[in-house]
């Protein structure tokens, strides 16, 4: 155990992925040389550690760096490959959705495609809709693909290394607004299996589920709701496909309330499966309205005072607890 | 290694294979006017049987290929099973691919037809990864990638020319210009005529070559598969040949020009090099009839075995998405 | 009025629209000269009477295809634009959902564009995954795109035409296994307006959602319903953005039950922003759980013993009613 | 149109675009510094101001621009407004566009700066609507897309080049190659160091130029824009330049070779210019002076400006997304 950032974790992981298996290698623009010069950057100190083999500098070609990644899986290698900005994956959607996610299937089970897709995502940082917008939804939706978002620095390591080692492709979201949070990570190789939430804080009243940055966000409104005499039960839900139903429906037929809290907008977004698979699943067990939380149906403006108009605050999370206990 | 020197052995070779696929094809034609059960779209490479020949002749038998939408011929010179090739275009269960494929997405890995893509343009990046595998685990592989004309105006193709070039990846990139994408001419989709000129944009040897003579493909192939075996990087074949049955099954041609049909015609692949055989005396006319019967005999076998297998039983749809499945 | 298929109402759009205005273009693979010689065909015929100027056939370049869309309604054109299956959608979607629905917002208002993307959609004709993709969740999920899917002959034309002259981009979802169907069609300039739905049988039990193809999927599970004793409400969704909350609300209010049906993946499916939506919304009036009818999480397969798997049928929308009916 | 013939005025002109530009980013370098409330990257082309001034200026009013991540120079040689334009950089409601696109996306459709993206790559295919537009109404104007080195690995570039080259669309296409692509080189994001060459792949006129010498830029300029402007079709331009600041103000280029940095301080478009006008006789040191106080009056006064204006309103936050706004 050490004290690590969120960023280091992820760097431990492909470190200690690459170690153990030389059909590792990464990918993407800039994961050798960088313009951070910055040990919070999830590629740090690769290069120099495992060389130009093994440390791919790509051009600026997502179709090429996701080609790369599907064709080369499917020879039996571990690609983990790294798109700079989740907008961008709409580049490389192509060959993700419809190569990745669906040769496995169209061969009949002959050819598998064991790839990683690091991607960055999150807003608050002032860039603009061109580098911020969550798209999780779309490969959440889309057959063949995986996806888990890590929150927390334990599992940025655990589920990057079994996204790693899973036969299937997956997609590993890394929020930005997280690389240099710190938290205790275990030195060993050690994996957060996929498909499994984390009841992050128990509680009775009212089910929240959140991943990555949001889930601090549902945290920060826990207090005044403590407050208010209302006690949370905080999923940190860490894969999104696989989706852990036995988790989620477990509590809510405990607490009969959910809210779904997440940073991409709200319309059409992840929190509407959940919403809708609870509506569906455990209708007779709530209590009150399903809520989602999340943007509005803006892209992200660059302005600070506007793009806090964009990013859900933990008075949302608040808000909508409140509604569904109808206080 | 590959003889630059063809025995008449390797030319009856040549021959055989391209009439077994045009065989092969007809049959599909066939059965498509029979309104036979096939599903989808039968995209047919008639009049191209030189190229896959050609080209998948020149191979090593750890050499690559990723294909198409109009992969047959490829698929069936690289060695593929003719009974679960059919079976497969006929979406039986007793397909290569288990009937999810059907013609449009067979893949093959036993024979190193490792994919195919009918996104068009998708082949070249694929072909990306699979090249760097080969590399990266110092294979002494190539790769073959097959595309049309049509599909070099995708971006993919150029990311993955380029990506190519720098790393050095061992890519044969071949360019099926047969004349159309679609129902357009190539002045409405490439700015330029010579599609192999554009190789120098990205470092690499382009070279184009009669697409319907077999042993000129099967030359320049040879050439092309060293070098970049050699670890000099990619290159890029063009193949100048024509689509003989239109885009696929469905396409009456009727914007085609008569004349220019018969005029390829004419220049048949397998009739040209059936008059060379013929001229050169390596076959006669009854060698040639016994290796189309033959061809016909494995086709019609295919049909059968096709024909006698079962669809796939409805629950196998729901498998094969992940190696590691789990409820949705 | 006269007997027209869907896709002659189609080409009946486009006509109307280039005749009424210069600015109107089409532009796609094969929209010019075709391999179809079919005069059901959307585009058919409008080469020989537009002539090369207004009809522009392109190169396999989706991207190209989508950005000529982009810059040329910036500058005040409108664009009709083709890409010719919704899987391909991928290969434009960062023009789309990067550019021509975040633009506007980006400048603050100062540029629109008025552009429309026709698109194919559909299954069951055995071309498999790669070809059938319906994949209206992503675009309905992007902020500054509509998205509209007609059912009916008179739509096709009426949603169409509002599309093109709608100052904002619109995505026109076109079910090819529509197109010859037959109804009846006004001969002049008519429009459906954007963001409303249509009661399309009355009923009182159950509101059934569905749009293009799968609202006949929904229509055949009436009858069995009727014999026994249950009366859906079905609506003809049209226009999934903008979308008509208020005709739905209305109904599930009366009917206090809700099945969606669409021939997308169901998993992060539009179904799932409707069952929320719902859930959320109008939660009292629920009697019963909602219900999503939608494909499995599996990509399209070719066999059509397999295909009919994928697709929702009938049987499968009766189903779902019989449930939140508790029945 | 414009003149052939350089006048010592035009010169002066030339000049003065140039120190506005190296001003106004210095300026921001400054405001960086004093961790001044700049929202997202700051993505400067200092050291490449010669590039945009000498195509700029070879515009006629009806031409369009299509720029990139790296845009202010493009924007100021064009005539944008400083002060509305410094409001948007630092996010004010009275920026050009209101504060939601800040440095990245800047889009002036009043002086003809159409659009800018910062999707790397995304310029060429909209240049082509734009230029469509342009040709479609006869309207004689030529779009200019400027883009980086690294954006020629795109396949949107492939794509927006090829469908250009076939349509004869009026597209100047500027790469500005600045020897990186964030922390990569050439050698490691493009397979051939002439990125030029590929124009002939492309059916179109392909030329490289110094692009730290203003006034070869503008001939060159002038010539391609010329052919464009006949209906001849597209052109492509390769300014060779160098980016001095990095990728942006919080790289610390500490990747690169101080020498070579060094080696391109001395090549600096402003330094050499102002030489030469000296040496000529055209400016005198008093001039320079005025000139660049000038400038610096003007970025101040843009910055008084700008810090003077309130930040949006929230809820502008949700308007313009659509013209024909709904609730959603
Ligand atoms: C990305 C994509 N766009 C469009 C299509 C539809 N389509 C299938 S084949 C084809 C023409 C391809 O032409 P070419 O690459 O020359 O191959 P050919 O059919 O001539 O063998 C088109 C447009 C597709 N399958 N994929
Ligand atoms: C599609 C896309 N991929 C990656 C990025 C991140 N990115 C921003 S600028 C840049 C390098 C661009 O290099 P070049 O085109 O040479 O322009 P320069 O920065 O040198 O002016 C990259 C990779 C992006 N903005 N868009
Ligand atoms: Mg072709
Ligand atoms: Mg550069």
């Amino acid at each position: 155990m050490s004290q690590k950032t969120f960023g280091n974790a992820i760097n431990d992981a492909l470190s200690t992925a690459m170690d153990m298996d030389d059909t590792v290698f990464i990918a993407g623009e800039g994961v050798g040389v960088s313009i951070h010069l910055d040990s919070n950057m999830p590629t740090y100190g690769l290069l120099d550690k495992f060389g130009r083999r093994r440390v791919k500098d790509t051009p600026v070609s997502e179709a090429a760096i996701a080609g790369l990644a599907v064709g080369a899986s499917c020879m039996g290698l571990r690609p983990v490959v790294e798109i700079m900005f989740f907008p961008f994956i709409t580049l490389a959607s192509d060959m993700l959705v419809n190569h990745a996610g669906k040769l496995r299937y169209m061969s009949g089970g002959k050819s598998s495609f064991p790839l990683t897709v690091r991607v960055k995502a999150g807003v608050g940082f002032g860039a603009g809709s061109q580098h911020s917008h969550n798209l999780e939804a779309w490969i959440a939706h889309s057959p063949g693909l995986k996806i888990v978002w890590p929150a927390t620095v334990e599992d940025a390591k655990g589920l990057l290394l079994s996204a790693i080692f899973d036969p299937d492709p997956v997609i590993v979201v890394e929020d930005m607004m997280l690389y240099r949070m710190k938290g205790e990570l275990p030195d060993r190789d050690f994996r957060t299996p996929l498909g499994k939430a984390r009841v992050a804080v128990p509680g009775t009243d009212c089910t929240v589920i959140a991943y990555g940055m949001a889930l601090y966000t549902a945290m920060k409104a826990l207090e005044p709701l403590i407050e208010k005499g209302i006690s949370c039960e905080v999923i940190d839900l860490r894969s999104l496909v696989p989706l852990d139903k036995t988790c989620i429906l477990e509590s809510v037929r405990k607490t009969g309330r959910l809210v779904v809290v997440h940073e991409a907008n709200r319309f059409c977004g992840f929190g509407a499966e959940l919403a809708a698979m609870v509506a569906e699943e455990a209708f007779h067990d709530l209590k009150g309205p399903v809520k989602r939380v999340g943007a509005p149906q803006i892209p992200v403006p660059v302005a600070s005072s506007l793009e806090k108009v964009f990013i859900p605050g933990p008075e949302d999370v608040v808000r909508a607890v409140l509604e569904t206990m109808n206080k | 290694m590959k003889e630059k020197q063809i025995t008449p052995d390797f030319q009856v070779s040549l021959f055989t294979r391209m009439v077994l696929i045009r065989k092969f094809e007809e049959k599909i034609v066939a059965l498509c006017r029979e309104s036979y059960q096939l599903p989808g779209m039968q995209i047919l490479a008639n009049g191209q049987e030189a190229v896959a020949t050609g080209v998948v002749s020149a191979l090593e038998p750890e050499d690559i290929i990723v294909s198409n939408h109009r992969s047959h011929g490829h698929l069936l010179a690289r060695g593929a099973d003719l009974n679960s090739l059919m079976a497969e275009i006929m979406a039986k269960a007793d397909g290569v691919n288990c009937g999810k494929a059907g013609t449009l997405h067979l893949s093959m890995p036993e024979i190193n037809a490792l994919m195919t893509s009918t996104v068009v343009g998708a082949g070249p990046p694929l072909a990306v990864g699979a090249a760097f595998a080969q590399q990266y685990q110092a294979l002494n592989g190539v790769t073959v990638v097959f595309f049309g004309d049509g599909a070099a105006a995708e971006g993919s193709v150029h990311e993955a020319m380029n990506l190519s070039g720098i790393w050095k990846l061992p890519i044969l990139f071949v360019c099926e210009n047969n004349g159309w994408a679609g129902a357009q001419r190539p002045e409405e989709h490439s700015a330029v005529r010579q599609i192999h000129k554009r190789a120098q944009g990205y470092d690499m040897p382009g070279q184009s070559v009669d697409g319907n003579d077999v042993e000129a493909v099967y030359h320049l192939s040879l050439e092309l598969l060293e070098y970049c075996r050699s670890g000099k990087g990619p290159a890029f074949m063009e193949t100048l040949t024509y689509r003989m049955r239109g885009h696929g099954e469905q396409d009456h041609q009727h914007y085609v020009n008569p004349e220019e049909l018969e005029a390829w015609a004419l220049k048949c692949p397998i009739i040209r090099y059936r008059r060379a055989l013929l001229n050169a005396g390596i076959l006669d006319k009854a060698q040639i009839q016994s290796i189309e019967q033959d061809a016909e005999a494995r086709v019609a076998a295919a049909v059968a075995f096709g024909d006698a297998g079962p669809y796939p039983e409805s629950d196998t749809a729901l498998t094969d998405v992940f190696v590691q499945a789990f409820n949705a």
